[in-house]
């Protein structure tokens, strides 16, 4: 497998944590609507939410990080 | 409106028709000897028997026990896809196409009331005929649980509808409360004062079940003075 | 480049598995695949006929699958805790463990959330708990927090990997495009090191929260009922100790074996098993208390379901499970452990593996007798097991072991690269943080 | 079929009418299941009357587009004013019980091995005509014998005219005993026995009586037992039940009094002592209306040997004697399936002379006298309406005034002791003596002897393997009949049965089986044609009715007075000119009534007899019956003496007692075979489709056994193996097991489900009464470790 492809499928994986990631943060929310709209128990709903949401989305970010923070650490002789 | 139910311990005789009827207008399926051995007989309507005293002092006291329809469930707060719900009407009610079969539900109830579809719901051959048309016949793998048979109020409702008036009392009647030889169950409407059970709920001798937990169940029973 | 290996590795002992496995290895996966398979099928009749299968009743409608449920992700609490941990506290003899503790929770939670799907009596309705879920059911928050658990920790998992990955990349070990792809084109430069560093730091000090919250959140399962022997405050941290000690216990097995498997006797020495073993101790020590005063607070009340509840632990059908639960989680382990003649690798390999069995005990005895006991005079409740629990719980087993050789197969389980960096700056780092401990020397004696 | 089924399941959900279940039925047409299905849902109701029990309770029928569905109380039958008990609901799984036999089976193998060929209708009607001709031609009078079991239904009646039409004198109606019959036919020469009014009193003892589990009238009594137990709160209305075990009745009553099975006459005597010595008995009405009772004061039944003999303490004998007394309208009642002793007779009459002395006959409309219902005597003069199933003619089968039916449960023996002679034919129809009777064995045996026996029955039960004809039966729900008014209620009625389907395979109901048959002996018990003649003579007997003119059908509630008030006044309460009005009224109301309530007891007319042992000592001799089995030599003793060892105590730690009851679900023993039942069955000890061993908590302990253990019952003539129940509600001297269960046949549901208990019984019988006694079997009790 060449080059190309590999870094094609790394950028692929990534994006498609963060698609995963917002998809959990969008579930989350419609489901704290849903108990806004039926009342019941909204505070611990919103307060699960409060904290779940950030923490898929900092560890996404790391993760981001990461992968760019490796590919601008890369040696100069490595770039084709 | 909420609706509520008191039963007069004084007057039941513990005959067991209530259970009986529930059973046969609710289509609640008949478990075949092997698997209620193993406790997976389904009551809607249960029959509690306790023995106070000894002998010569010896009483036995003999309980129906539907659904308390409690006004803070424990039962509803812990279903995690809303497939049991207290309705605007006060009755706790089940949604079975809803329901996932997790059974917090149950293990979340202090009266046991509710019982699972562990197999799909078998009827005696024969008997399949003669189900109840107006109540669904529940699938396999879902909580089920006394209704205060909530289709014989939508069917009143129709009807008073159709007459254009409102409800009247007795005109909703679950099956246990109309199949009581002894009138010992009383159902109605709790807010409405005209309504009898109204009066009873606050008579003397009214008192819940395991009232100290605070989950406020709406069937109240008159405790047996003599 | 064919051939892999060409020049010795400092570290030939932990590559070797990966670059030439024996045949052993391929017999056991066959093995575990056939019970696997097995499994699946049970599963699928479960399926078929509904949950009439399992040994599940009124009033006992939760067996093993939730018992196993909590022991699992109680497992997986080994890993990613004890080694951000370590990490934290700049603990050294951390770097041969750490890979290994967070592979079990990558694995075991995997496994574990599955269970209550394996519970529910319609796992074909899921969807429903995505599209009306209900945030204020407890079973949601697991939802969530395990899911989060799990990510934070595959991440915590991955990111330290990068840099073996790049070595066997290098030595061109097959599949090569996997490890290309994986490895993030490493380099090893001042740059990447820095970023790694960076995000681990980060990584570490979010991952302990996580993990705290997640075995609270299971405890909430049962507290959040009114039920006799569950509805209790101190249940939160009580699982969380009770999920870090079977942990510990299953790390010390794990580390044990792939010592004796793979003759890392140099990398695994005894002080690390020392260590392991006296934090197995201490832990064991803590459940104790808390089980203690969970016990005593329910016992001194004397609130009669309570007392039904307790005496059917202590005194009734279940007082054989409860009291082997007090022998295998506290009266073994600390007799074994305090001893150091007993403190042994056997003799920590015995104590761990009761540790495991008595926690097992413990999620029974937690999520049985209070099921059994209603509160209103109903007849106590029979669970009996079916084969097809047993089934499960085993399928369960031995798709950890499989996971775990598979991980084996391909990377190091030991962190390569960690070691080389131990084997060069260790030594100068630590040397310079002593130093910084110690007063400084008096100002007088440079006077004269 | 899964998968049809899960479609056809969806399918009705759609249309909003759903149905589940196994498909797997033959007895239903499955044309109606195509109707339910895609049917426009009208809903109907069809007024009938309950034939689970001799009850009768109205019942009303819902029909969805002509297909039952659900069964519930006619609102305004007076009996059960709109109830029914569980058995009563459970009438549908009777209907549509997979194991009905649609035509006529014939046993292949020998008498007692089960398997079966079906015949058609015409050749099982061939073989029994021929046999019938015979008799008509007079060859061998009374070589024809009838069973049937009476569930107080005109039936009854007419197999009995049918019987005697045929010159034979054996018909042999077989029910459970009633309350007091025994007591008042020795006291007063009176059957069937009085009325009571229960709501009259302020004192009610009832020695075993349960009145809440006995096929009398559950739903009446019931009904009326809350009113009781609401009332007794205000106005402190004494309720005692004395019995071994504590039943509904125990524990619906004020107290309940422990007493040794068997010796409940002598504490009625010992109260009836206390009372004399105190003097507080009812001077009046026994100087009156008594005979005997100087003899009766002699006798000493002391409080202290009184205790000795039951186990009740003296104080509690002087107790209850003296609030008795003092009561204004006491009121003592004996008798009933569950009080069945070896000193049965002896208890009950000792229990009524209780109420003659205590004053309770001159207490103000407590007893009342039943009133003939206003048809004329019927065509045939042997069976009287009010008391189907009596005769007093000389060639009875017992030779002596003893209704037939004290003694259709020992007809073995009675051929043994060549009291009639061997039968050429036997009827059997509405009753499973092999399942119900005590001596199983000899049932057996002659059963086997007996050339030809024909069954009418719905379903093969356990006597049929002894049958060699089995002719498919109808139940109530799909026939013509009417019930009789309940014996022991106040007031009188007419249940009106009438097909609320048509008969399902090829069933036909038992009158028309007659009548057919009947015709073909040559004789026309009722000239009519059409397919449901029996239906024709039910018909024709109400028009007698409609010609006196009394009565009315139900109606809306409105006070009894005020009906009577009506009826006085020459008011009718519906307005019926033409007998079609009223045919069509009882129709749709589901029966007829006299709101007149029967008048009190009339004692000018009468004397009642006090116990005295010379009373007893000739009543022994006169009704002595040999019997094939231990009996004989027993009955020759002196009252004292089989009075003494016919109450039995158990000895040793693992030696009890046993006793059957009976419970609200089975009463009669045919609701094994509905599965709702048998479900039921167990709703007090929740042990489901089950037979349990009620175990006192003293005894238990000191066998080592838990709630739940299994135990190995032993007895003479058999072993059960059961789980036990330990439960305060039994007192320590008896092991108490439900009856109901055991069945080797009766379909799926009853097959091979629980044990039953009277296969276990020593076939003791009471002397006086010839009945057989339940309570007089010693058991050993093992326990079973698992």
């Amino acid at each position: 497998m060449n080059k190309k492809t590999i870094e094609a499928l790394q950028v692929l994986s990534i994006s498609l944590i963060w698609v995963l990631f917002t998809g959990i943060a969008v579930w989350i929310v419609s489901l704290l609507r849903e108990s806004l709209r039926l009342h019941d128990a909204p505070d611990a709903s919103v307060g699960i939410s409060i904290i779940a949401i950030p923490v898929f989305f900092t560890l996404a970010s790391i993760l981001t990080y990461v992968f760019i923070g490796l590919r601008k650490g890369r040696k100069e002789e490595s770039e084709p | 409106m909420k609706w509520g139910m008191v039963i007069d311990l004084q007057k039941c005789t513990g005959c067991g028709e209530c259970a009986a009827a529930c059973k046969l207008e609710n289509n609640v399926a008949i478990v075949e000897p092997r698997e209620s051995e193993m406790g997976r007989t389904m009551l809607w309507m249960d029959m509690l028997t306790i023995y106070e005293g000894e002998y010569p002092r010896l009483r036995v006291r003999q309980i129906p026990r539907p659904c308390m329809h409690c006004d803070h469930p424990p039962c509803t707060k812990v279903c995690p896809v809303r497939a049991t719900y207290m309705n605007e009407e006060g009755i706790v009610a089940q949604i079975y196409p809803q329901c996932i079969g997790c059974r917090y539900c149950m293990a979340a109830c202090p009266y046991t009331v509710k019982s699972f579809n562990w197999y799909k719901p078998s009827f005696p051959p024969g008997m399949d005929r003669a189900t109840n048309p107006d109540v669904s016949v529940r699938p396999v793998g879902v909580v089920e649980k006394c209704t205060f048979c909530i289709h014989r109020l939508q069917m009143a409702k129709e009807q008073a509808k159709f007459e254009a008036r409102d409800l009247r009392e007795g005109d909703f009647q679950p099956a246990c409360a109309d199949s009581c030889p002894t009138g010992a169950i009383v159902f109605g409407d709790l807010e409405n004062r005209d309504h009898q059970v109204n009066h009873l709920a606050h008579s003397p001798r009214a008192e819940k079940l395991l009232e100290d937990l605070g989950t406020e169940p709406k069937v109240i029973y008159l405790k047996e003075v003599d | 480049m064919e051939h892999a290996s060409a020049r010795p590795h400092p570290d030939a002992a932990l590559l070797n598995p990966i670059e030439n496995p024996g045949r052993t290895y391929y017999y056991i996966v066959v093995g575990l695949l056939v019970i696997i398979l097995y499994t699946g099928f049970v599963y699928f009749r479960q399926l078929w006929y509904g949950l009439g299968v399992t040994g599940m009743a009124q009033p006992v409608t939760w067996g093993f699958y939730i018992i196993n449920f909590v022991f699992f992700i109680g497992i997986s609490h080994a890993g990613t805790l004890i080694s951000a941990i370590l990490r934290l506290s700049k603990a050294e003899w951390r770097r041969p463990i750490t890979r290994m503790a967070e592979v079990i929770t990558a694995i075991v939670l995997a496994i574990g959330g599955l269970h209550p799907i394996i519970d529910l009596g319609r796992p074909d309705r899921i969807s429903h708990l995505f599209f009306n879920g209900r945030l204020q059911s407890p079973l949601l928050w697991d939802v969530a927090s395990i899911t989060a658990y799990f990510t934070a920790s595959t991440i915590y998992l991955y990111i330290p990997l990068i840099p073996d990955i790049a070595i066997l990349r290098d030595r061109g070990v097959k599949p090569r495009w996997l490890y290309e792809f994986l490895s993030w084109g490493w380099q090893g430069t001042e740059r990447q090191h820095k970023v790694l560093d960076r995000a681990m730091n980060i990584l570490m000090v979010m991952v302990i929260p996580i993990a705290v919250s997640v075995h609270t959140i299971i405890s909430y399962i049962f507290a959040m009922t009114v039920q006799p022997g569950w509805h209790s405050t101190i249940f939160g941290p009580y699982f969380v100790v009770g999920a870090i000690f079977s942990g510990i216990a299953a790390i010390l097995v794990l580390m044990i074996v792939f010592r004796k498997v793979f003759h890392l006797e140099g990398y695994l020495k005894h002080i690390h098993f020392n260590y392991l073993s006296i934090l197995l101790l201490i832990m064991s020590l803590i459940w104790f208390y808390f089980t203690f005063s969970e016990y005593l607070t329910g016992f001194y009340g004397h609130e009669p379901n309570e007392m039904r509840v307790f005496w059917y632990k202590f005194a009734g059908d279940f007082a054989p499970y409860f009291w082997a639960m007090i022998v295998c989680n506290f009266a073994l382990p600390v007799a074994i452990l305090c001893n150091s003649k007993t403190r042994t690798i056997p003799g920590i390999l015995i104590a761990s593996i009761s540790v495991i069995i008595g926690m097992w005990m413990e999620r029974l005895i937690i999520v049985v007798p209070s099921l059994a006991n209603p509160r209103l005079p109903y007849p106590t409740g029979i669970y009996i097991p079916s084969h097809t629990e047993w089934m499960l719980f085993l399928g369960g087993i031995s798709v950890f072991i499989l996971g775990y050789m598979i991980f084996a197969r391909f990377f190091p389980v030991i962190s390569i690269w960690e070691i080389e960096e131990g084997r060069h700056e260790s030594a100068k780092i630590v040397a310079e943080r002593i130093t910084s401990y110690m007063p400084d020397p008096e100002p007088s004696a440079t006077g004269e | 079929m899964n998968i049809s089924r899960r479609a056809f399941l969806q399918m009705l959900g759609a249309t909003g009418a759903l149905a589940g279940g196994a498909s797997r039925i033959w007895a239903i047409p499955d044309e109606w299941r195509e109707i339910l299905r895609s049917g426009p849902r009208l809903e109907t109701w069809k007024m009938s009357a309950c034939g689970q029990c001799p009850a009768g309770c109205g019942i009303r029928v819902r029909l969805v587009d002509d297909i039952p569905v659900r069964i519930l109380g006619n609102p305004i039958a007076p009996v059960n004013k709109g109830f029914v008990c569980p058995m009563g609901e459970a009438g549908l799984e009777l209907l549509y019980h997979p194991d009905r036999i649609g035509q006529p089976m014939r046993r292949k193998g020998k008498k007692g091995e089960p398997g079966w060929e079906p015949v058609s209708w015409d050749d099982a009607r061939k073989t029994i005509s021929q046999a019938l001709k015979g008799f008509k031609k007079g060859k061998q009078p009374g070589a024809l014998g009838f069973l049937m079991g009476d569930r107080n239904t005109l039936l009854t009646e007419f197999a009995g005219e049918f019987v005697s039409r045929l010159g034979s004198s054996h018909f042999f109606p077989w029910r459970s005993p009633r309350i007091n019959e025994l007591g008042f036919w020795q006291g007063a020469g009176e059957f069937p026995p009085f009325a009571f009014d229960l709501t009259r009193t302020d004192f009610l003892l009832t020695f075993g009586t349960n009145l809440l589990e006995e096929p009398l009238s559950p739903v009446y009594f019931n009904r009326i037992y809350g009113g009781l137990k609401e009332k007794r709160a205000r106005t402190g209305l004494k309720m005692v039940h004395v019995d071994a075990r504590m039943s509904q009745a125990g524990r619906n009553a004020t107290e309940w009094v422990q007493i040794r099975p068997g010796s409940m006459g002598v504490l009625a005597l010992g109260m009836a002592y206390v009372i004399l010595r105190d003097q507080t008995y009812d001077r009046n009405f026994v100087s009156r209306h008594t005979m005997d009772f100087r003899e009766m004061v002699d006798r000493d039944y002391h409080p202290d040997r009184v205790s000795e003999v039951t186990g009740v303490p003296a104080q509690t004998i002087l107790r209850l004697a003296r609030e008795f007394s003092s009561a204004k309208a006491p009121l003592a009642l004996s008798g009933g399936n569950l009080s069945s002793s070896e000193t049965e007779l002896f208890s009950q009459w000792a229990v009524a002379s209780l109420n003659a002395l205590s004053g309770s006959f001159s207490a103000k409309g407590l007893w009342r006298e039943p009133v003939p219902v206003p048809w004329g005597t019927p065509s045939v003069s042997a069976f009287s309406p009010r008391s189907a199933a009596f005769s007093r003619k000389p060639e009875n089968a017992l030779g002596s005034d003893m209704p037939a039916a004290w003694v259709a449960e020992r007809l073995p023996d009675l051929a043994a002791a060549g009291k009639i002679p061997d039968l050429e034919m036997l009827l059997i129809a509405q009753v499973d003596p092999v399942f119900l009777a005590a001596n199983q064995k000899a049932w057996r045996d002659w059963l086997a002897r007996i050339p030809l026996v024909v069954q009418c029955a719905t379903m093969i039960d356990d006597t049929s393997p002894y049958a060699d004809l089995v002719l498919p039966m109808t139940t109530y729900l799909e026939q013509w009949d009417l019930t009789l008014p309940t014996p022991d209620l106040p007031f009188s009625q007419l249940g009106l049965q009438q097909p609320v389907v048509s008969p399902v395979g090829g069933a036909r109901s038992l009158g028309d089986i007659l009548l057919h048959l009947g015709r073909e002996a040559g004789v026309d018990l009722h000239p009519g044609s059409g397919g449901t003649p029996y239906g024709e003579y039910v018909e024709a007997r109400m028009k007698q009715i409609f010609a006196s003119g009394k009565g009315t059908p139900f109606f809306e509630a409105v006070s009894l007075e005020f009906l009577e008030d009506l009826r006085r006044r020459g008011w009718q309460v519906y307005s019926y000119p033409a007998f079609q009005d009223f045919w069509r009224l009882l129709r749709e109301k589901g029966g007829w009534w006299d709101p007149g309530e029967y008048p009190a007891v009339d004692w000018n007319r009468r004397t009642f007899l006090f116990p005295t042992d010379s009373r007893m000592a000739s009543l022994l001799k006169e009704s002595m019956i040999p019997r094939s089995e231990e009996g004989g030599e027993k009955s020759a003793k002196t009252p004292n003496l089989w009075l003494e060892d016919g109450i039995r105590r158990p000895d040793g730690p693992d030696s009890f007692l046993l006793v059957p009851f009976t419970s609200l679900m089975n009463m009669t023993g045919d609701g094994a075979s509905l599965p709702l039942l048998q479900e039921m069955f167990g709703l007090y000890p929740r042990l489901y489709w089950n037979t349990w061993a009620e175990m006192n908590p003293q005894r238990a302990a000191r066998l080592q056994l838990k709630d739940g253990d299994l135990i190995r019952v032993i007895s003479g003539k058999g072993v059960m193996t059961l789980p036990v129940r330990v439960v305060p509600t039994v007192s320590p001297e008896i092991l108490s097991v439900p009856f109901g269960q055991g069945h080797t046949e009766s379909g799926r549901h009853a097959k091979t489900i629980g044990a039953n208990p009277i296969v276990m019984l020593d076939h003791r019988a009471d002397p006086l009464s010839g009945r057989n006694s339940w309570q007089s079997t010693l058991v050993r009790v093992e326990k079973i470790n698992r």
